[in-house]
């Protein structure tokens, strides 16, 4: 029995979409009281999201379409612009819910200055806001501002703490992101001078393999994945992610480049899996394999625990790269990315708020000097362990539950198809083998010295947020090993182009 | 038609002013002389073709609209040389990078 | 005619992609800014021969105007900056000291150890740069000259797609104002100049968020000229903003013009004035510069509640609501754009 | 030829040459603030391409893309905007506004918590 009707859905939506600009404007127009919007308004948000979740699922069924579509405005697609909000969208704002919820509470102890408080919540509301809007639109030229607005605030935020290698890498992330932005508006352009409308879905009924297609292909994926930080696009990932204040760090790893991706399988497919070649899936798979591999030597050489996490994204993007080609081979595969971005979101954001809090206990976060500190620190360790395992992909984590679909897709794909595909597909196993492998020694070699005798320090004093903050997202990775089902039957209702 | 042709011959005595300001601002030694060149020259030429619009618009609004145009760009162009100049009197000519 | 126009039109393209080359591959920043503004007035003229003359004075006003204003500024900081005798240890941005008080212009004092290396790579003056280096020039060349034949190869074949132009002209009657740029910004899809609104404040916030502002970079030029201009011009650049204002409804102009006409006002007082410039209290000046997306979203929750989604409002009421939005718009991107001019944060509000 | 050279078809060409050419100077140049000019000369070349598809025909100009393109250049103007303070900012920090290729200091065993 159904008790929602369509415009409950509808209001839900654009409820969402108002709390997600509302809570930044009131947070930016009364930065006094900035903390105290975002404390309470987070959890409401989530609440909100979780009733939208129960309504979404309760109502799906009974769809036509699975997606709710609302014209902004009262006008629909062409004219006006569509918010879209299906299976996939929700997974999204749920995850960048937990991220931002997690993150929120480590902050309140992170950030202790008056004066800094007030200069970072509204940005960080506007990143958390700017995320939501970016899974929330359906129209080409809205994700491009939506697209601005997240980076703006991601940048700000990572040039907040003020050292030279903070703003050093804020100004690298906010070129590439630029660079980004108007690759995406270029291919935009194209698709609209070709067919007369921005609307995702309309698009995507309009589009067939042709050169405007190609291009703007070329041209949006191309600027996401230089977003994404995919290999060789890599390079400003490592310093910005690094350099950044802990909860920022921690959102930019496990959220903001998980949207990107977002956003890329959701213009794939919508739009442009009909391009999918085997050329292009063997692309796609030399670099993540490059990336999983040059990511993974990166983070076992790097003599910061930060910047080992950092350069662990880069690597972890490379597993997600190796995804797409399993897509273009076996299109039904694709909520395997979602999994993915979603266990990494998750374990990543607690891996890089547990190093914060070493650092912050420490006072640096030097791995050659970190061992007092982290053997009298059970809780932080833990939380990097946990999440560390989950990365690794050991069984009954959502990392191990991600990397199985993934095998499991590729085996599934090589079935049918040709023997150069199934030497690739051979190939591309032992990748995924071998990043586990690699990921296993770089954890290890965060949390080795916690086991290791030796005098211990807890070091200075850190919030029971900063303890127990990565300790809860942690678990929660660990967790999606478990809760996996729930999240494909969620996706089930998410708009496939035919 | 009498309107349409005194039209074309101020226009084009307007621009004939505009490049011989540009011509002067290129190829004149130093700074004042320059902007007197630039500065004359332009308006000069500007109300030429000003006043020659003015004989193809369409009503009195028009007419007013165009004439503030050229008061502003006079103020404007007069304070810009001005302070050109006053700055070049406190620091000495500009640097010539090449 | 059309031998001329199309004649005209190369040599504008030609002039456009020469200005743009020769700006950046320049030497001297002073001159790659001035190239810059030139750029953006051949631009408008461009825009203006596509059809668009609300773009062009948007682009003379925004993208040329303001854009060339705050590049000049941040030279003038730079200058400043580098003129300054640093130690490497000032991690806290403290405001250099005030450029009308050390008015002598002091040699570069070369910078310490590995930053040293670093800036004379750079090239030391401080408003001059290094030529680009000759590695790696063709593979750039070759990718980019690739790209840009791809992307006309691409364009060549696309057929003329009539747009959403029908469309709009169809439901121009409901949308509340007569002009079809403004019944799209401000009606069909008002979400993104929402989020554009949002996306000025944030640049605001994110300038704010990197430290406060210093004494403004300026050097008032003595005698009455300045001030007298600044005195004559401000009631006209107040009187034109809220004409284009007014404008917008029916003709070429609305809210981000006015803001930016406006803006450039204040502008001119901060910069013929920068010892007189009124500190307002910080509260005013957030609320300010949020007012006008607050006042947007909050006209448009009315939508989410009376249905049939946000944004929404009844027809009749549409012109009065366009106004009071683009009003409270104008306002917002005015202060913010001068906000921005002036750096960062009051002070104040750090007490 | 020449009669279907109308403004419309020829001007997305210069778009995409600008474009181009804003990409080589952002790639080539290391000064922030030419790689600044140069983003906006990139995004100046995506404008053209939307007002020329605007402009395309005989009907008149799509008001749509027009509004696009003016959105475009006001979230242009708050993306430089904050791209120029950042660049004054890190001035400030290291006295020299270049973006070097290569090591940063992160990458090294030394930081400044160490001092």
């Amino acid at each position: 029995m159904s008790t929602a009707s369509p415009d409950t859905l509808i209001f839900a939506t654009g409820a969402l979409a108002a709390v997600s600009l509302g809570l930044p404007l009131l947070a930016s127009a009364w930065p006094w009281q900035a903390r105290r919007i975002g404390l309470l308004g987070l959890p409401l948000a989530i609440l909100g999201l979780l009733a939208a979740v129960g309504l979404f699922l309760d109502a799906a069924p009974g769809m036509d379409a699975p997606a709710v579509r609302v014209g902004l405005g009262g006008w629909e697609a062409p004219l006006g612009v569509t918010l879209h909000l299906d299976g996939l969208a929700l997974a999204m704002l749920l995850l960048n819910a937990l991220v931002a919820l997690a993150g929120s509470l480590y902050a309140r102890g992170y950030i202790h200055t008056a004066a800094g408080e007030r200069q970072f919540w509204p940005l960080w509301l506007w990143l958390w806001g700017g995320l939501n809007l970016l899974v929330l639109s359906g129209d080409a030229f809205n994700l491009f501002i939506t697209l601005e607005i997240a980076s703006l605030s991601a940048v700000a935020l990572v040039a907040l703490t003020g050292d030279t290698d903070a703003v050093t890498g804020a100004m690298r992330y906010l070129l590439i992101n630029l660079l980004g932005s108007l690759s995406f508006l270029l291919g935009a352009a194209l698709l609209y001078g070709e067919f007369g409308v921005l609307d995702l879905q309309l698009l995507g009924e309009l589009a067939d393999d042709g050169p405007t297609v190609r291009m703007a292909a070329a041209l949006m994926l191309g600027g996401l994945l230089m977003k994404a930080a995919v290999f060789p696009l890599h390079v400003w990932l490592a310093t910005a992610h690094a350099s950044a204040p802990a909860p920022v760090s921690g959102m930019l790893s496990g959220m903001v480049v998980a949207a990107m991706f977002y956003l890329i399988l959701r213009l794939w497919l919508l739009i442009f899996a009909p391009l999918g070649t085997p050329a292009l899936a063997v692309l796609l798979g030399l670099l993540g394999s490059a990336a999983l591999v040059w990511g993974s030597l990166q983070a076992l050489r790097a003599p910061r625990l930060k910047i080992v996490a950092a350069y662990s994204t880069v690597a972890q993007m490379g597993y997600i790269t190796l995804a797409f080609p399993i897509l273009i081979l076996h299109p039904a595969a694709w909520p395997v990315v979602v999994f993915f971005a979603f266990a990494h979101g998750l374990a990543k954001a607690a891996v890089l708020m547990a190093a914060g809090t070493v650092q912050k206990a420490a006072g640096h976060d030097r791995m050659n000097a970190l061992g007092p500190v982290l053997r009298a620190r059970g809780r932080t360790v833990f939380a990097l362990g946990l999440g560390g395992i989950s990365l690794m992909g050991l069984p009954l984590t959502g990392g191990f539950l991600a990397k199985y679909l993934l095998l499991e897709a590729g085996l599934l794909a090589a079935a049918d198809t040709t023997t150069i595909m199934q030497v690739w597909t051979a190939l591309w196993v032992v990748m995924v083998a071998l990043g586990s492998l690699l990921a296993t020694a770089y954890i290890l070699r965060m949390v080795a010295p916690a086991f290791a005798a030796g005098e211990r320090n807890p070091g200075g004093h850190v919030s029971a947020g900063m303890e127990w903050m990565p300790l809860a997202l942690a678990v929660g990775a660990a967790a999606m090993g478990l809760a996996g089902a729930s999240l494909t039957g969620l996706l089930e209702h998410t708009t496939v182009a035919a | 038609m009498i309107a349409d042709l005194l039209t074309t011959v101020l226009v084009l005595a307007g621009l004939a002013f505009f490049a011989a300001g540009t011509l002067g601002l290129l190829r004149f030694p130093d700074v004042y002389t320059r902007l007197h060149a630039l500065t004359k020259a332009d308006n000069l030429g500007l109300g030429l073709v000003v006043l020659g619009l003015m004989l193809q618009a369409e009503g009195p609004a028009m007419i007013f609209k165009l004439a503030l145009i050229w008061v502003l760009v006079l103020a404007a162009g007069a304070t810009a040389a001005h302070m050109v100049a006053q700055r070049t009197w406190t620091h000495g000519e500009f640097e010539r990078r090449e | 005619m059309n031998a001329a126009l199309l004649t005209f039109d190369f040599v504008l393209l030609a002039g456009l992609l020469g200005v743009a080359w020769r700006c950046l591959a320049s030497t001297d920043l002073f001159r790659a800014v001035v190239l810059f503004i030139t750029f953006g007035l051949l631009l408008a003229i461009a825009w203006v021969r596509l059809e668009a003359p609300d773009i062009a004075l948007a682009e003379a006003a925004i993208g040329a105007g303001i854009t060339g204003a705050l590049l000049l500024v941040t030279l003038e900081r730079l200058k400043h900056i580098m003129n300054r005798p640093r130690t490497d240890t000032d991690h806290d941005p403290a405001p250099p000291p005030d450029p009308v008080a050390s008015d002598a212009d002091a040699p570069g004092a070369a910078p310490t150890g590995d930053a040293a290396s670093r800036a004379a790579d750079a090239g030391n003056a401080a408003l001059s740069c290094a030529p680009a280096p000759a590695r790696g020039r063709w593979i750039t060349l070759v990718v980019t000259v690739g790209l840009a034949g791809l992307l006309m190869a691409t364009l060549a074949t696309q057929e003329h797609d009539p747009g959403l132009q029908p469309t709009v002209a169809e439901h121009m009657d409901v949308s509340g104002v007569d002009h079809g740029i403004t019944a799209v910004l401000l009606n069909f899809r008002s979400w993104d100049t929402l989020l554009e609104l949002a996306m000025v404040l944030l640049a605001g916030l994110g300038a704010w968020s990197l430290g406060r502002h210093d004494a403004l970079p300026a050097r008032p030029t003595p005698g009455p000229v300045l001030p007298g201009a600044v005195r004559l011009l401000l009631p006209v650049a107040i009187v034109t903003g809220v004409y284009l204002l007014w404008a917008g409804s029916h003709a070429p102009g609305g809210a981000f013009q006015a803001g930016a006409v406006l803006g450039a006002a204040g502008i001119l007082v901060s910069l013929a004035r920068p010892h007189e410039l009124p500190d307002p209290d910080p509260r005013l000046l957030r609320i300010g510069v949020t007012a006008g997306a607050l006042l947007f979203l909050a006209i448009g929750l009315w939508g989410l509640f009376a249905g049939p989604a946000l944004l929404t409002w009844p027809s009749e009421l549409a012109y009065p609501l366009i106004l009071i939005i683009e009003t409270g718009a104008t306002l917002s991107i005015a202060l913010t754009l001068v906000a921005l001019f002036i750096g960062g944060r009051s002070p104040r509000e750090d007490t | 030829m020449i009669e279907s050279l109308d403004p419309g078809t020829l001007y997305p060409f210069g778009g995409a040459a600008l474009f181009a050419l804003g990409l080589h100077g952002l790639i080539r140049r290391r000064h922030l603030i030419l790689r600044i000019l140069a983003v906006n000369i990139m995004g100046s070349g995506v404008f053209m391409v939307f007002l020329g598809i605007a402009a395309r025909g005989n009907a008149p100009p799509d008001p749509v893309a027009q509004a696009l393109t003016l959105t475009g250049i006001v979230v242009a103007v708050s993306a430089t905007a904050f791209a120029l303070a950042l660049t004054v900012h890190l001035a400030r920090l290291t006295g020299y506004a270049v973006l070097l290729p290569g090591p940063l200091q992160t990458h090294r065993d030394s930081h400044p918590d160490d001092r």
